[in-house]
């Protein structure tokens, strides 16, 4: 909408007042998308009721943590975990603006605490310790908030004897926390190394895009690991790679289904069918018993983190 | 190997020592013929002890940083054949290969056997491009990871040294899964009833290094640095230029001090004045005193405590607020 | 798949009953004109029918390995399905690759839910070049191990369906170490304290077939073979002569009759008459009876007894004097 | 010697009774060995006090058990055990020859029993269950003997709280027993399996060659695995891997030294330095210890064993 457009409609505004409006463009991206892959215009009400999956070419657009808990629990069933977890900023690091005021724009920009949500739920009638990753803040990237969250539900799996799910979409570690940030992998890694000695299960979703920490961690250390079509996953980023080794990738290289053929995750699952088959995984590892599951090794349950 | 008489390759920091030195050097040589200049000579040597004292305690992290990387710095190979003269080195990941970037075996520290794994950076250019220059492949991990075995089966100390620029980047490492292998790592080390002390003697980069740096004790010399992603990619990432590398490593607070502060790191070793490549066997001898001391204190704890002491370690560190 | 209205291909030792059904068609198609050859066809069909028993009463050794490697012969895939229609696959070794060579997956059988492996020869060409006509590499073998241990993990019981030619002699496939790769296959099953049932199906081939074999139970299907070497390898090597595989089978001892009389297997399940791939309904039903029956006894000791009754079977197998 | 020199001999024999005899073929080649890597003529008693080692191009050739036992152990500090176990013909195997002839014909010439000599002994003064193959006998061939003698081996390390080493060279399974020979790889898999459980020692030594179901097996599960220089060492012998993959193989290819740059082995050791070797490791691995070592499962010990 141009300028001129815009004072004609004043005028028109001005003339009479229940002239239709053209829509804003925040308004018309809000009502319409276009698929990444096919390019078709899907209507965002559509698109939401589709699982977020374009209808044409089962593009499977990225999620929030939000969207993705809606999607994979029964309804009413999420309770939230460690809700007011916040981020500090124990380096006082400053690049070209203050990690505190990125912090805030984060939070503004996704409307969430940080990176991930955690909490108890059940997915088609089973309980699980559940964790969802949210790209759209941070970059979905992991300091000492979503390692801490990830360590407490994975405590809370242990202590309740629950299965625990993780989707993960994750740019890597987060570069402002520094060291402390790199120390979260070895944090959530630890946790799961109890959950596994525990004899739990942990399922890990890989979804659009999982990188760096994230994969180097918790999210490659499931007894089942299953990604969603056309994710990409890996550890180092495309781009260095290429830049590394100076020759072009395949197409499909860090993909899915690219991950599935090299042996890395056990299935691509589309998402309409993602709820019934964690259930399903869930039902079928818990099996008549031949021996108690006890946990052998526990850490203290009192979280102990230091406060700046 | 380098020794007191070889000599080093300044950095860019010590360019005023270099003058100096040269000055000095003029001088010795008129010495002979004039030897009314002995008391200037005399005072310059004080001066230069002086100085360089000065500039070594007024290190910026990205002076430390090319300390670090100090092409004559200390390798792990370099540690263990001091440790113990006959070692003995193990090999491959039973799988598909034997990373040379990643150095294993059983070595004798003081009263201790341990099981001793460190990354190789390689000394020469042919050494250097064998052993992709201290950056591991997921093989080298999940050699690693056969090491930690070892030493948990036979109840072996397992001691690690870590000098690397971190996991590499490439098509075959991404295709063997190093995320996994780095991970994998991760749990087992977490896994583990022996005790684990993991040093940071030069490089310490990202994913690379943790991946046999999950420690019960982290200690790290005086001008090792380690940090979550490499400087130069934290400053093309976030200021995106090049030239902001010392900025990054003054906001990444990679430095030794910086992280001992923070509790991240356990202990800090000395180094020789100038810097661990000015007297290997002098840094070997103060590395193997701070790994006793911390055997001592490791191995008097059962099985089941050296566990759970590595665990809460873990699980306290990250800072945030409720 | 191949069902009861599919023509199957018939084998050398089938030629009288191909004849003689070629015959019975050829009256068949008269009988509408001359009904008074009516007691004549059924008369053939009665003796066809006692040909066939006769014929399948007295198979050689080569008969029963061109029944084990006939091309309609269901592979594991085959008997999943109709375990459980919606058994869920799970693929590979974590590392580097998922090799089509060996599935695997959550299968439920009866009141049982299992980890199910097995191998795969692929049906038409494309699939059988996929799956190296069912000779694993050593990632296959490691993705086995990979379920064997999440099988422990979660207690769940393990079958293996076996139809694999062996092992794959290729480069790669001794660079990655398949010496190894099979060898921790074997010490990873002798230690598991959960069921292990391993089914030849098809062809038992050496120890390509034994990295997923060893087990509480083995079964065989009636007309399976295993061995310690192809009949083929066998003939080249003793006789020198491709001519004498029949010879090998026989000295081999390598049918299910034979090998059950020897006790190393415990089970021979009989197959349709005519073979397997006759009637793949009836055999799968078969056969989940019989692995019931199995996981009935076994799931009632405890997964200690389960361990040393897999120890001991194995500790008896051999034959010497002193 | 030809006819007419015999004749002539014999003839200045019954003249002279104390002329000198031309070397038999037997005793020249008894005398002198030639090296097959570098084709220097070596005097047999030089060849056998260099430990079998060409002092030329240190080429180290093929010894027997015996051989191999007195280089390693401490002088008299060998005690057998199980000599007196054999084969039998289970099979009633028969193609050119039978079985039967065929061990008769192998034990004649290689002076053993079977493909394997164990027993406990020292090696400079470590104490050691310690078992040696012998290629010249039958291949080296594992049936039910060599697989007894191994599980044997190893319950008497378990017992007797030793580690266990084992030099193998074989060509694979013995093929005239049939699925008891391939069931072996089993058997000695499994009883090294309670060795491991028990936290003992294994040290697997592969020499020139080293094929097939030994490798498959017990040869390939040391806790430390050694090799000899320029042993030849695979699963699949390489002129079955050429004719498969109609490719010519690189010339090192299964060599000891190809070997350890795949990652497959810990180190190559050149004979001369083997006892010292082992005599370290084993030193090495009896630290001072955190915890009782205890054998958590053991195998009946009385073998059960059926005879025909
Ligand atoms: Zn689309
Ligand atoms: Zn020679």
């Amino acid at each position: 909408m141009d300028l001129k457009e815009w004072f004609a409609n004043r005028r028109k505004r001005q003339e009479n007042l229940e002239i239709k409006q053209p829509l804003t463009t925040e308004e018309y991206c809000a009502l319409w998308k276009q698929c990444f892959q096919c390019r078709e215009l899907i209507y965002t009400r559509d698109l939401h009721s589709n699982l977020s999956v374009c209808p044409k070419c089962q593009y499977h657009f990225r999620i929030g943590a939000q969207e993705r808990i809606e999607q994979l629990t029964d309804e009413g069933s999420f309770k939230e975990l460690d809700s007011s977890l916040s981020s500090t900023d124990p380096l006082k690091f400053f690049d070209t603006a203050s990690y505190s005021n990125r912090l805030e724009e984060a939070s503004k920009k996704s409307g969430l605490r940080d990176a991930i949500i955690t909490g108890i739920a059940s997915i088609q009638g089973k309980e699980v310790a559940l964790g969802a990753m949210d790209f759209a803040h941070f970059g979905g990237s992991m300091g000492s908030v979503v390692g801490e969250k990830v360590a407490r539900l994975v405590e809370a799996g242990i202590e309740n004897h629950l299965p625990v799910i993780i989707v993960s979409s994750s740019g890597g570690a987060r570069m402002q926390e520094g060291i402390f940030s790199l120390m979260q992998m070895a944090k959530t890694s630890a946790a799961l190394e109890s959950l596994h000695e525990a004899g739990l299960m942990y399922i890990s979703v890989l979804t659009e895009p999982t990188y760096g920490g994230v994969t180097a961690s918790f999210a490659f250390l499931g007894d089942i690991i299953i990604a969603e079509p056309g994710a990409r996953i890996g550890f180092a980023g495309r781009r260095v790679i290429e830049q590394t080794i100076r020759q072009k990738l395949p197409n499909d290289f860090q993909t899915a289904e690219y991950l599935l053929k090299h042996g890395q995750i056990d299935m691509v699952v589309e998402r309409p069918k993602l709820a019934e088959t964690l259930a399903r995984m869930i039902d079928f590892h818990q099996v008549i018993e031949f021996r108690p599951r006890v946990a052998k090794t526990k850490v203290e349950a009192t979280s102990t983190h230091r406060e700046q | 190997m380098v020794n007191n008489e070889t000599k080093t390759v300044p950095l860019d920091f010590e360019q005023p020592l270099t003058v100096l030195a040269q000055q000095i050097e003029l001088l010795e040589a008129q010495l002979q013929s004039q030897p009314e200049l002995e008391p200037d000579v005399t005072h310059l040597r004080d001066q230069y002890e002086i100085l360089r004292r000065s500039i070594y305690s007024n290190l910026r992290p990205i002076d430390h940083l090319a300390l670090a990387r100090h092409a004559q710095r200390p390798y792990a190979r370099d540690y263990f054949d001091r440790f113990d003269n006959t070692w003995m080195e193990l090999h491959g990941d039973r799988k598909m290969a034997d990373d040379p970037a990643i150095i294993s075996g059983l070595v004798t520290i003081g009263p201790y056997k341990v099981v001793a794994i460190g990354t190789d950076k390689g000394r020469n250019l042919r050494q250097k491009q064998i052993c992709n220059f201290g950056m591991p492949q997921p093989e080298g991990y999940r050699k690693a990871m056969r090491m930690f075995e070892h030493a948990e089966k036979f109840h072996l100390p397992i001691i690690t040294l870590i000098d690397t620029p971190g996991a590499y980047p490439g098509m075959a490492a991404e295709e063997h899964n190093q995320a996994e292998a780095i991970a994998r790592n991760l749990m087992v080390l977490a896994s583990l009833t022996v005790p684990v002390i993991a040093v940071v003697t030069g490089e310490g980069g990202s994913g690379g290094a943790l991946a046999i740096g999950l420690a019960n004790r982290i200690l790290m010399l005086e001008h090792a640095v380690y940090s979550v992603i490499s400087p130069e990619g934290c400053a093309s990432i976030l200021w995106r230029s090049a030239d902001k590398v010392a900025t990054a490593c003054e906001a990444m607070k990679m430095t030794a001090a910086e992280i001992h502060k923070i509790s991240v790191v356990d202990e800090v070793v000395d180094e020789p004045l100038g810097g661990a490549h000015q007297n290997y066997d002098l840094m070997a001898h103060t590395l193997q005193k701070s790994l006793i001391k911390q055997l001592d204190k490791l191995t008097k704890m059962s099985p089941k405590q050296i566990k759970q002491d590595r665990l809460e370690k873990y699980r306290k560190i990250g800072v945030t607020v409720e």
